[in-house]
């Protein structure tokens, strides 16, 4: 199987629609509600407000209050209320206003939603999605930046998500709630207007734990997720034109994660540059690069590189000197491209 | 009618075994005799489990010794399979009275092959499906707010179910306990809190751990009402948990109760001789004299069907019996092997997950170099 | 002595400026004279940085209009610079009112190399040592901890201080509110708990938000006194703020004051266009209606002490121009560089963050490749 | 500098007792709080009950109820508590019972603690220590067993510890209630009694940062921290007995950690393994796999080698498959060494 068989822009998309990432989250989410009476949609302003960045704009008014409605101003009790929905047998989507504010719903998370069908035995189960827009770019100090999603991928029993377009943004979603499992699904809020992209007028889902290639190429092997996206293209469209060739892989799903397509690439390319916002240390990339290297260490030419966010908190009048941007991208892509 | 926020424990039954008020027809012999003899069967139960945690046959036990009153009159309020109940780890007398059998709870204990669990988790922390009794976790409270979401579900389906919760004294000091609460008000959802206030949380007294007079009364906080009665009155908590449950099944939205009870035994092995620091003798021996069992045997007496020493006997070996030959069954299904750590982590086994099994295939099996 | 839990907002001034109790002697003209400076003060500063956001030179903004009675109030019951102060993010008007320098305020707002947090926080966060105004947290709800634990350490050490610890009415429902109230209350710690009750979280009713009648009387679940003022009169909040206060410093425990108010604009600028689909234009202007300024304007009026147009025109002309000047200077002073980044995060500067300055240096000066 | 030279253990110590690590525990905040009386103790049943594992056994006796307490069972309490008394000047040190029920506390760590310094440009600081059992081993099942570390080394602000030995559980938590910073002090439990060691009898530190070579060696670097350490030195003693000469490197410091004398070691060996019990995904092992195949990528003759927890909930019955173990390191090193 090579990348690009099982790539989902690929697929045939005759009536597509484009839209921007935030829209393809409210299609989402409207179009389960619709076939799925078990879907529900809470959070703090979520109903008439439409969500502080109206992710959630007309749907009360068009699903009504008993299916969308706003809650007290607790994420433990946002949390927990799905957990307990799921196990009674609906499908909550639970809406953590910023991804910060995820802390007071932390024990919910890691010791309800995560634990509760291993230690039953399968006899109780949840499954539910939290949505929670995170990450940087949009100078909003260090609660309305931080990107925390390696503490939940350290977390078993939880799948975590994060798209970068329109059409993975509505896909995993879909795909989330009809699953089985717990998933946190991140958006990355500097892209909700800014990702453009088209998506079939036909449901569809992207199935959990696969990377997309969104460059094929030779000399590196360029891999990230969520907000960074955009600066990864920048850079491999950089690079090009000094004729490098850039593989681009956005990861999508970080647990599962596709070890193989990215193993496949780097034995391919031989470097690899891994790219993400969160800080560095314990990070989500810390695993794919222990993974790279650990699987395909006859193949690299240089070490596995990493862009990543500094290990401080996030800034605020720095906003954008924190963040990896396309130049830091590329002088990781050089140095590794001239070790 | 009864009343919320009574300044005294609502009671029926005085601890001589006269009746207080008048007690309500449903309380024949025969019904006093079979709460009895779940009491009785409890605290037994208790004696054989500590008796195996000696043995060193299973790791951790947190008996409820003192409070059977409690959960089995709690029990007695639940539609079984029916309602739904998010209980915490001292529950297991609740899960008897509701029917969940022995061979589960004792099975769960060992962590055996016929552990519904699966071996998981830590003795004590049971879960049965057929009677809607959900998993515990060892996390104090954290089942309150899931709670609230259980009961918010049954009103949004429409169903005529309440979600019953239980928790200790303590654990009302935790966030998630009020953020469940508080959730559960304002949805106005139909879930019945019961706090099994004992008095202690290890070695926290209720004075230490709260300036509220009482746990009943921080009902206020979240606009239900919040009742007060004598824990160690089973007749007094099947009448307040009983009506209370029926108030918030007929639309009236969440309540509190609050059992004062206490617990005469260790708050669990690992405390077990650590009691003498924190609190009297001259205390625990006042509750073991307000024994809820001793004061039923009372009110049995008083009524003219005195529960006889053979009874006893007869119901003390029965359970002794059960006890023992549900260990035996349960041990000889043997303990679960490695494979189960990678089952229900997952709805499927991700990649990486089958990958770490493989490896323990291989290092468990001996095919590793 | 003031009543907790009373059924109604205790108020000293009427709507329409008449005295409802007689006020106290220490409400000289001169005091309520300098009262309404400060509020209207608080008010046009308000206006001024809405305007600067509206000009984009800064990026958030948290008005409080219509509430400055509250806070002005209570900052009169704090001895500044002794007592310790764990504000939120929308006690702007508490700080100008506590002498935090308008210069520190706007140069947080800015984000300027003068202001005394570095640049660091998303605008009104702020921070002001000197009066022990304690940094702010967005983390709704996670300051009340924190300040039991500041009055928990005052009670230690012997001082006759006390802290204060405000939050809006949204932040009652987390779970940290109530494990800090619980904590306080427990330890008798000399905290004084301020509700800014003003009646929304962003979109989210108070009726939304919790099903208790009102905050006050969750005090009942700490064993605290709760006491319900009329936010927008200045007399009745400093009456009553000022009794909790003396009670709280002379060793009763803590205690809760619940001030209801209103915010008449909106959330923040985020939220400006979004009012229309939550609360209707009615509701905003019946509170509009009764303006905590116009009140005391009022009152002045009801005493003789007229505020004439001009006296109102010199102030707010006096405000404009220090908030002009003040952010004049704040942005002549420069945005701090990408060096601030590393600083603060500890006491010093381990080997990794060393290493990602030198980097980042690199990158920043050019001597990349 | 050789390794050897900053050796913790190489300090003279006539007057040395042996202790076990509990017991380390219990005499430096002793000693502390006998020196700083702005030094107070509280958290769950540490006050008459002395601790459930009894390390802070007779302090509420010596030290008085208002020096040593017990509190509300709240943890976010207690860690909101610590963050309030060391704003306002004392030296807090806030036991959570095990590490397994930091998760209600998270938001006052993460929020509080570790970022009022950062965003108040140093005028308000939280120098507080957070004690906690930690580990599995003891047959407590998923919430007296998990090993949460990597959560707060991903966390900018905190600083992070785990002894293994009595010395340095002693030398570190002085080091760390004199220091300026917040501290997460993990305890390994399995280890509470096991651990036995010589203290000295004068007053020491063990500075944060300094990693501990426990046994110099030239074939591998074998690196791990806390509860995990007996099974490195049972390990690299079986390889020993074959021949293979390992150095076995205690971090005993997670954040900051000893790059230096860990890529040192590695230049030398050319082979790493990393050991700890924490999951897999998103752990702190990952950071330093990743800074050793980046810094010594020319040096390593095999891919860095990880033990570590599975990605799954930490089970009851199979508490011991679940641990590394020394036949699990011994495997992975003969793994590197085959290479
Ligand atoms: C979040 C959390 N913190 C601490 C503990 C440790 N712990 C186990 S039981 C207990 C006391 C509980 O007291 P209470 O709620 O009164 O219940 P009881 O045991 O008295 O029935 C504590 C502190 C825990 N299990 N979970
Ligand atoms: C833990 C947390 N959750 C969510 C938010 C987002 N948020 C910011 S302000 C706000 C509403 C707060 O309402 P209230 O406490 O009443 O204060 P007010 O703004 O009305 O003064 C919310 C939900 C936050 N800052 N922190
Ligand atoms: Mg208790
Ligand atoms: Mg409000």
């Amino acid at each position: 199987m090579t990348a690009t068989q099982t790539r989902p822009e690929a697929a045939p998309m005759t009536t597509g629609r484009t839209i921007n990432l935030i829209q393809a989250v409210t299609e989402a989410i409207a179009e389960e509600m619709e076939r799925d009476q078990r879907v529900v949609l809470f959070g703090e302003d979520v109903g008439a407000r439409g969500g502080v960045f109206m992710a959630t704009a007309g749907l009360q008014e068009r699903f009504g209050k008993n299916r969308v409605f706003d809650t007290p101003l607790s994420e433990a009790s946002i949390v927990g209320a799905a957990v307990g929905m799921a196990v009674r047998g609906l499908r909550p989507i639970a809406e953590i206003q910023f991804a910060d504010y995820m802390g007071p719903g932390f024990d919910q998370i890691i010791s309800q939603a995560a634990k509760i069908r291993y230690r039953s035995g399968g006899q109780f189960t949840a499954p539910m999605v939290i949505r929670t827009p995170s990450g940087g770019g949009v100078k909003g100090g260090h609660h309305h930046s931080q990107s925390p999603e390696s503490y939940y991928t350290h977390t078993p029993g939880l799948k975590v998500v994060m798209p970068s377009t329109p059409y993975d943004a509505k896909g995993l979603l879909k795909a989330a709630l009809r699953g089985e499992d717990p998933v946190i699904y991140f958006e990355p809020k500097r892209l909700y207007r800014a990702a453009k992209g088209e998506v079939p007028d036909h449901d569809y889902v992207v199935k959990l734990g696969e990377a997309a290639i969104r460059r094929e190429g030779s000399d590196l092997s360029l891999i990230g997720y969520g907000g960074v996206m955009p600066d990864l293209e920048k850079a491999a469209g950089a690079l090009a034109a000094e004729g490098v060739s850039v593989e681009v892989i956005d990861l999508r799903s970080l647990v599962p994660w596709d070890r193989d397509r990215v193993l496949t690439s780097v034995q391919k390319t031989g470097r690899a540059v891994l790219v993400s916002e969160a800080p560095r240390i314990s990070n989500f990339m810390g695993e794919v690069a222990y993974v790279i290297q650990e699987q395909a260490f006859d193949y690299l030419t240089a070490p596995v590189g990493q862009v990543a966010g500094f290990d401080t908190p996030y800034p605020y009048v720095q906003d954008k000197v924190y963040l990896p941007g396309a130049n830091r991208i590329v002088a990781a892509c050089v140095q590794a491209l001239n070790y | 009618m009864i009343q919320p926020f009574t300044p005294e424990p609502i009671r029926f039954v005085a601890e001589d075994g006269t009746p207080v008020q008048p007690l309500p027809e449903r309380y024949t012999p025969e019904v006093l005799r079979d709460l009895h003899r779940l009491m009785l069967q409890a605290r037994e139960f208790d004696r054989k489990l500590i008796t195996l945690l000696r043995q060193g046959r299973t790791t951790f036990y947190a008996q409820s010794s003192g409070m059977e009153a409690t959960q089995v009159g709690l029990a007695r309020s639940i539609r079984v399979g029916h309602d739904w109940v998010w209980p915490y780890y001292r529950d297991h007398t609740l899960g008897l009275a509701m029917g969940v059998p022995m061979a589960e709870l004792i099975s769960q204990c060992l962590g055996t092959n016929s552990d519904s669990c699966r071996g998981r988790q830590m003795p004590h922390h049971f879960a049965a499906q057929r009677q809607n009794f959900v998993s515990i976790s060892s996390s104090i409270a954290s089942q309150v707010p899931p709670a609230a979401g259980n009961a918010m579900a049954q009103k949004y389906l429409g169903v005529d179910e309440i979600t019953v919760c239980t928790f200790g004294d303590g654990a009302t000091s935790e966030g998630d306990w009020h953020a469940g609460m508080n959730m559960a008000g304002a949805a106005q959802a139909p879930a019945l809190f019961v706090c099994e206030n004992n008095q202690w949380a290890i070695s926290t007294s209720i004075r230490e751990q709260t300036a509220s007079e009482t746990i009943h009364i921080k009902a206020k906080a979240y606009g239900m009402p919040g009742y007060y009665v004598d824990g160690n009155d089973i007749i007094a908590v099947m009448e307040v948990c009983g009506y209370a449950a029926e108030q918030v099944r007929s639309g009236h939205g969440p309540a509190l109760v609050e059992c004062l009870t206490y617990r005469v035994g260790s708050h669990s092995n690992a405390d077990a001789d650590a009691e003498k620091h924190y609190r009297t003798r001259e205390e625990v021996d006042a509750w073991l004299a307000r024994d809820p069992i001793t004061r039923l045997e009372n009110l049995l007496a008083h009524l003219g069907h005195p529960v006889t020493a053979e009874d006893r006997a007869a119901m003390i070996a029965q359970t002794h019996r059960e006890v023992d030959e549900q260990v035996l069954a349960a041990e000889a299904t043997g303990q679960p092997d490695w494979r189960i750590m990678f089952e229900d982590v997952y709805a499927d086994l991700p990649d990486h997950l089958r990958q770490q099994e493989a490896f323990l295939r291989a290092e468990q099996t001996g095919g590793r170099a």
